[in-house]
């Protein structure tokens, strides 16, 4: 049985579904983050799986810059993160209803 | 000459603005000489530049100053005619002896040199309005001797009294520009310019029906400016300005710019009959109605501001009539008469302290023997007693109208029984202020005016007493001096002339006898024995109660004009424009926010509620996409 | 190349804001001198340009294009017609003396001077520009610091004023831009390529239909600009609220965009709509002159009467645009600037009695001029400009207005003229009731007459009043060419035909242009 | 058949770790869940010839990315169980119910055959993402969004560092 890349798709299909589940179950907001970084990744998949089907670089090029992007977010994530539970003591997302119409 | 001729509007206008500036600085007696001469030395000037309409030998001519409002042919430009010529004699003539008496008049007056100001933009005004070779700037004139009107009743504005006067004067007026502006837009319309030139040939443009809209529009101005029936209300109240004011606006010049209005207009009138009979009627009822009036009056200035208002009524007879000539003659005559009535009486307000009330004068020509003489000369030129200027003038508006026939000869009679009203209480005023024993207040002391002030009321009963001669039946000469102006109307259709031949005499009689009649009567009543007049005045109380309080006519117009109109305009203010139309507006912003707060708690502030709506946002779209790609 | 004086005319002002910008707050005494010196050199460039104006020509001058998008058909195209020249000299003379006016302003004035100089800026902008992007731009500038002036210094409602202006205004033009759009697409349909150019868009064949809906696009926008009954209410609450600068420059400037853009645009780009709609405006003209006058009487807030009294004027403007006659049109354009001179003074003045007496209401008053001659005669004096005293401006403008629509719109003429009446009473009565009698409450015992500096600021404004009303000319020569361009584009392009003067007509060689 | 066996375990694996961090009540377990996808995902980059990206791969994500957040963690004290009862109502099921909507979707156009997942491969060229290859391709073609990349990774350091100096901390200690 050949493994194509439909079956790569699917599995990074599912990894998104479970990040963006995390991403909107998790409360703590370090956990958020993480679920975000799962639902990059299984595009990133995405785009190696499709980059070696159509015999092309770009694919994995695109997901240099992500990776790149994915660093950028991270470093001020945290550091927002963190800022903002040396304010609150907490790191829930839930506190952080200030906009509540 | 007639080059120059603007220098007659500018030295007044020079006047006006070096004492806005500098009279202060000039003091008391100084800014009124500037400002008397300035006026002075325009008439002279006026006298210079008509003498050639005296020798009969001038055409009429226009000078262009600058343009104005191209785009509907208004330009500064002065017609130099025999008619404005008489005018502007007249205006600046008697205005120069007005402003020598002010000076006299005004003495103390904290705002002297204001006073002259006003009353030098006054005279440039009234000349700018009689000196216009077009409509836009006669309405200038117009509407600037209003305004001078509105600044001279006003001029002691702390007294609500007057500031109010000042005011109704200006709307009033105002009210019948409204009617003056419509005829100039169906002039410009029909024409194409505001030009005098459209008076040439008014049939260029106008049909019988336009010339009488045209001249009862014009009626409407006129009756504001010339306080006519409906709109003559303001006068009276008017009198709360300085005497010498009263003189010269409301009694000499401004008044009278109705009556110069119609017959500088007479091209337009005679293609219009309708229009003329209707100014003559209006002025024959103005003249009666605002005689009785005057019969019941107390105040020594209201008497001559309802007198005023009356002959005014005559000159609209006689302009109405077609009886150009005449009308102007009485205009003339009557700026001499009644000017000096006014300035009489404000010698005697002057000397008994300012007071008005008739009822508290009596037996001042011992006391003011130069101001007894004069006034009495103008009360019996008033009176039509032959052969003072009144008699002269009114005698040919009279004879005139008697000559149209028809429905003329009715005005003919109101115009009768008013000249015999006239003479009545003219007499009764003489005779209660100058007769008779004194009724004043403690502490009066009467004195004669000084002589700035007794020059020019002697000046003016001299010319009272002169200035009928210059149009008698005998010897028109004002009718052929002012010739050239009518010529056209004359050419065309012909004005109304005096009755000739033994007609004139009798009619002539008739008014005179009435007159004096009047002057008996009057005179009986007043100086004779006080039980008879109390029984007399008894008798007609009514009418008399009537007359005292005008007829009601300020308190009809207050209760069904004002009071509604400001009621209306605080529903309109308050209510439908805060309430409807603004209330739509906030309904609208309401409606918005009411909406906003609805969908609001859809804005939870938790980021995972947010995310869990993007889901299922996305998730609905992923579906739309694949079933419209054919999942 | 020539000196782009348009641009410079727009620029300056901007430059002008970013030096003050630049002056730090601590030295704040600094901003305002900084900004009146700075905002005469677009009053130079404005006066420069008035006078080297070519007389008697009809189209553009001193036009300057550049491509900003091409693909789109979008470019910075000015350019100054008799119309638009006197509105912007209007504009840069009235920045200035509102500026100085507003010495009462003592809280971040750097920021007050810097948004009046950005408005001047809009204001120029709007006048100047010839590509409807452009135009749309300045007029969207223009809100936003106006916005600010009267939400930040303005009275105790002015949250809610300033909220009611700006979403009032943006409302309107908001459909204007929709129209813009659509515009530049039937240019792409006929001609083959988008284009937001003016000039270009005058060539479009439009329907009759389309042109209405257009028309109702533009003329939303305009209308509650100006504003036409019943869209005025904002203005009433925007001028009781703002500062008095920005009173000054609301009712001087900012309304006349609305005026401007019916010259300029309803009737240039949608004449056939113009003349089917001409019994509809007419009709708003007539109520808004009558009703702003008739609610004026009996407003017990003097800054309040004089708005009321606004909207009353600026119908005279609408009447006299849609009679569609060289007489009306060129009366509406010079009734624009001498109501922003008259108006512009009367809220200059309410301003400065009220820093005196800290209040408007009329009821407050009374026997002013005893203690303030010299500020009751200059009140005086506009008050008649305003009510429209012949020999000063505000008759000009009314009685051109009025005289020319009689021909096209008799009856609208006849009820527009009692308006006339009623300007004579809401004002006088008010001034009798603020200015005569005697004194009742001792407050105004204290106020203080005109000082060396209010004086010489209205001092050139009440200049121009006697001037422009007796000589009108100066404005006219060059305005008169440019309307009579609006009115042959009409006859050409629709059956509409201008009514022939009278017989009488060339007596005094009242044709144009000649 | 070595490739079927590799993403049968590797996939596991991979999916193990994302529902660690999904459901992991100590936020460690679930950062090293994460790490445990990574590693997995960084296997399957080297089957599909994409060396460059695994190797930084591990070294920039499990490697740094991965230290950062553990740092965080331990910085902020949570090295505990936290709370994970739900407050929001009916969060959980709507996430599960959307959950599922997606996957039956997924299954009717797999089943129903009537969705090509990609369209077929144009090209035979064997993709080798070496570094040099990687290398020419992003100093060539790629090069202006190569360097943003660098703009960008500035402006983040100095936004972190600027998040960190004027922290509320720092803010309280200027008030006092």
């Amino acid at each position: 049985m050949e493994v194509t890349a439909g079956w790569y798709m699917s599995l990074a299909a599912l990894l998104f579904i479970i990040g963006a589940g995390g991403m909107l179950i998790r409360r703590n907001a370090l956990m958020m983050f993480m679920s975000i970084e799962l639902m990059l990744n299984s595009v990133n998949l995405t785009f190696v799986a499709a980059g070696k089907e159509l015999g092309s670089l770009d694919g994995q090029l695109a997901v240099f810059f992500v990776l790149v992007v994915a660093a950028a977010e991270v470093v001020v994530g945290l550091a927002i993160i963190v800022s903002v539970f040396q304010h609150r003591s907490s790191a829930s997302a839930d506190e952080l209803s200030d906009l509540r119409g | 000459m007639t080059d120059f001729i603007w220098l007659v509007l500018a030295l007044p206008a020079a006047g006006a603005v070096f004492l806005h500036f500098f009279g202060k600085r000039l003091g008391e007696p100084a800014a009124g000489w500037v400002a008397s001469l300035l006026v002075s030395a325009a008439f002279v000037y006026a006298v210079l530049a008509a003498v050639p309409f005296f020798q009969g030998t001038a055409h009429p001519e226009s000078v262009v100053l600058w343009s104005w409002m191209p785009a509907i042919g208004a330009e500064f430009a002065i017609r130099w005619d025999p008619l404005s010529s008489l005018m502007t004699l007249v205006v600046t003539g008697v205005g120069a002896l007005i402003h020598f008496y002010a000076i006299g008049y005004m003495h103390g007056d904290p705002r002297f040199s204001r006073f002259f100001t006003y009353m030098n933009l006054f005279a440039t005004g009234m000349l700018t309005l009689v000196l216009a070779d077009n409509f836009a700037m006669l309405f200038l004139g117009w509407e600037a001797v209003g305004l001078c009107s509105y600044l001279l009743i006003s001029f002691w504005f702390t007294k609500p009294s007057a500031a109010a006067a000042g005011k109704k004067a200006f709307i009033v007026n105002r009210i019948g520009d409204f009617g003056f502006m419509i005829a100039l837009m169906i002039i410009l319309t029909q024409f194409g310019t505001l030009s005098f030139d459209v008076l040439d040939d008014p049939h260029l443009g106008l049909t019988t029906g336009l010339a009488t809209a045209v001249g009862l529009l014009m009626l409407v101005g006129a009756a504001g400016k010339s306080a006519q029936i409906p709109l003559y209300v303001w006068l009276p109240d008017a009198m709360e300005g300085p005497t010498p004011v009263s003189a010269l606006i409301h009694a000499a010049t401004m008044v009278t710019a109705g009556v110069y209005l119609v017959a500088r207009n007479a091209a337009i009138y005679e293609m219009a009959p309708i229009a003329a009979t209707t100014v003559a009627t209006v002025g024959a009822l103005t003249a009666l109605w605002a005689a009785t009036i005057a019969i019941a009056q107390k105040d020594i200035k209201a008497v001559l501001a309802y007198s005023t208002v009356s002959q005014l009524g005559y000159m609209f007879i006689g302009v109405g009539s077609t009886a150009y000539v005449a009308g102007m003659f009485h205009f003339m005559t009557h700026a001499f008469f009644k000017a000096l009535l006014f300035l009489g009486a404000g010698s005697v307000i002057h000397a008994m302290s300012d007071e008005q009330n008739m009822d508290k004068m009596g037996g001042l020509a011992k006391h003011m023997p130069v101001t007894a003489t004069t006034m009495g000369i103008a009360t019996l030129a008033i009176a039509g007693v032959p052969p003072l200027a009144g008699f002269w003038s009114k005698d040919e508006i009279l004879g005139s109208a008697f000559n149209q026939g028809g429905w003329m000869v009715v005005l003919w009679g109101i115009g009768l029984l008013t000249a015999g009203i006239t003479a009545f209480y003219m007499t009764r005023q003489f005779v209660m202020v100058f007769l008779g024993k004194p009724r004043w207040d403690d502490g009066i002391h009467p004195h004669e005016s000084p002589k700035t002030m007794t020059v020019p009321l002697m000046a003016l009963a001299a010319l009272t007493v002169g200035g009928g001669f210059l149009n008698t039946p005998f010897r028109t000469g004002l009718e052929r001096y002012l010739e050239p102006s009518f010529e056209t109307v004359e050419g065309a259709i012909g004005m109304a002339h005096p009755a000739e031949g033994s007609t004139a005499w009798i009619l002539a009689g008739v008014a005179v006898l009435a007159g004096l009649l009047g002057i008996y009567l009057a005179y009986r009543l007043y100086a004779g024995p006080e039980e008879r007049r109390e029984r007399v005045l008894q008798r007609f109380a009514r009418p008399i109660f009537t007359w005292e309080n005008a007829y009601w006519v300020d308190r009809f117009y207050g209760k069904t004009i004002v009071l509604p109109g400001k009621a209306v305009a605080g529903w309109a203010a308050f209510k439908f424009d805060l309430g409807f139309i603004d209330g739509i507006v906030n309904g609208v912003a309401g409606v918005v926010k009411r909406f906003g707060a609805t969908v609001r708690p859809l804005q939870t502030g938790f980021v995972r509620n947010y995310g869990v709506m993007l889901a299922a946002g996305s998730v609905g779209l992923l579906i739309w996409f694949l079933s419209r790609g054919g999942l | 190349m020539t000196f782009p004086i348009l641009a410079s005319l727009i620029l300056t002002p901007v430059a002008a804001a970013l030096v003050v910008a630049l002056v730090p707050n601590r030295r704040s005494e600094l901003h305002l001198p900084l900004g009146i010196t700075l905002s005469m050199i677009p009053l130079a460039l404005a006066g420069w340009l008035f006078f080297a104006f070519e007389k008697g020509v009809a189209g553009y001058q001193y036009t300057q294009q550049a491509w900003w998008y091409e693909p789109w058909g979008m470019s910075w195209h000015v350019g100054v017609d008799g119309i638009s020249l006197a509105l912007v000299a209007l504009t840069a003379l009235l920045v200035p003396i509102s500026l100085a006016a507003s010495t009462s302003i003592v809280d971040r004035t750097k920021l007050f001077v810097v948004f009046m100089l950005i408005l001047e800026a809009g204001l120029i902008g709007v006048f100047l520009a010839l590509d409807m992007i452009l135009f749309f731009l300045f007029f969207e500038v223009v809100l936003v610091p106006m916005y600010f002036i009267i939400g930040v210094w303005g009275g105790e409602r002015r949250i809610y004023a300033a909220y009611k202006f700006f979403l009032y205004t943006a409302l309107g033009s908001a459909l204007m831009l929709a129209g813009i759009i659509a515009l530049a697409f039937f240019h792409r349909d006929q001609a083959g390529l988008l284009s937001f150019d003016y000039q270009e868009l005058l060539n479009l064949q439009l329907s009759d239909n389309a042109q209405l809906w257009l028309f109702g696009a533009f003329g939303l926008a305009f209308a509650i600009k100006v504003p036409i009954f019943p869209l005025h209410t904002w203005l009433p609450d925007a001028h009781v609220e703002a500062p008095t600068a920005g009173s000054v420059m609301l009712a001087g400037v900012l309304l006349k965009l609305g005026t401007y853009g019916f010259i300029r645009f309803n009737l240039g780009l949608f004449p056939q709509a113009t003349v089917d709609l001409v019994p509809v405006m007419a009709t708003l003209a007539v109520i808004g002159i009558l009703y702003g006058a008739y609610v004026a009487i009996v407003q017990p807030d003097l800054k309040k009467l004089v708005a009321y009294s606004s909207v009353s004027h600026l119908g005279f403007i609408v009447l006299g645009t849609f009679a569609l006659t060289q007489a009306a049109v060129e009366g509406a354009v010079i009734q624009m600037v001498n109501h922003g001179i008259t108006t512009g003074v009367l809220f200059l003045m309410v301003g400065m009695i009220y820093e005196r007496r800290h209040t408007k209401k009329i009821a407050d008053f009374g026997g002013i001029w005893q203690v303030a001659p010299w500020f009751s005669g200059v009140f005086l004096f506009t008050a008649f400009a305003s009510i429209g005293l012949p020999g000063l401006n505000g008759f000009v403008g009314e009685f051109m207005v009025l005289m020319g629509s009689y021909s096209t719109l008799p009856v609208a003429a006849i009820l527009g003229a009692f308006g006339v009446v009623l300007a004579a009473i809401y004002l006088l009565w008010a001034y009798e009731r603020v200015f005569t009698g005697p004194i009742t409450i001792e407050e105004n015992r204290e106020v203080a007459d005109l000082n060396v500096r209010e004086l010489s600021l209205l001092a050139p404004l009440v200049a121009l009043m006697l001037v422009l009303g007796l000589y009108p000319n100066i404005v006219l020569d060059r305005v008169s060419p440019s309307v009579e361009a609006v009115l042959d584009r009409m006859e050409a392009t629709t059956t509409y035909v201008v009514p022939e003067p009278g017989p009488l007509f060339d007596v005094l060689g009242g044709g144009q242009g000649e | 058949m070595v490739e079927l066996v590799l993403f049968v375990i590797l996939g596991a694996v991979a999916i193990f770790g994302a529902l660690s961090v999904v459901f992991a009540k100590n936020p460690v377990y679930g950062a090293m869940g994460l790490m445990m996808t990574l590693f997995s995902l960084a296997v399957f980059y080297v089957m599909h010839l994409a060396h460059l990206v695994a190797a930084v791969q591990i070294i920039v994500y499990a490697g740094a990315v991965m230290t950062l957040f553990l740092f965080v963690i331990m910085l902020i004290g949570v090295d505990r169980d936290e709370d994970t009862s739900e407050k929001l109502p009916m969060q959980r099921q709507l996430v599960a119910g959307l959950g599922l909507v997606v996957v039956l979707i997924a299954g009717v156009a797999v089943v129903g055959g009537r969705f090509d997942w990609v369209r077929p491969a144009t090209s035979t060229i064997e993709v080798n993402g070496t570094v040099q290859e990687a290398g020419l391709a992003l100093f060539t073609d790629w090069i202006l969004p190569f360097e943003a990349t660098s703009l960008l990774l500035i402006i983040a350091a100095a936004g972190a560092i600027a998040l960190a100096y004027y922290g509320p901390r720092r803010r309280d200690r200027e008030d006092a």
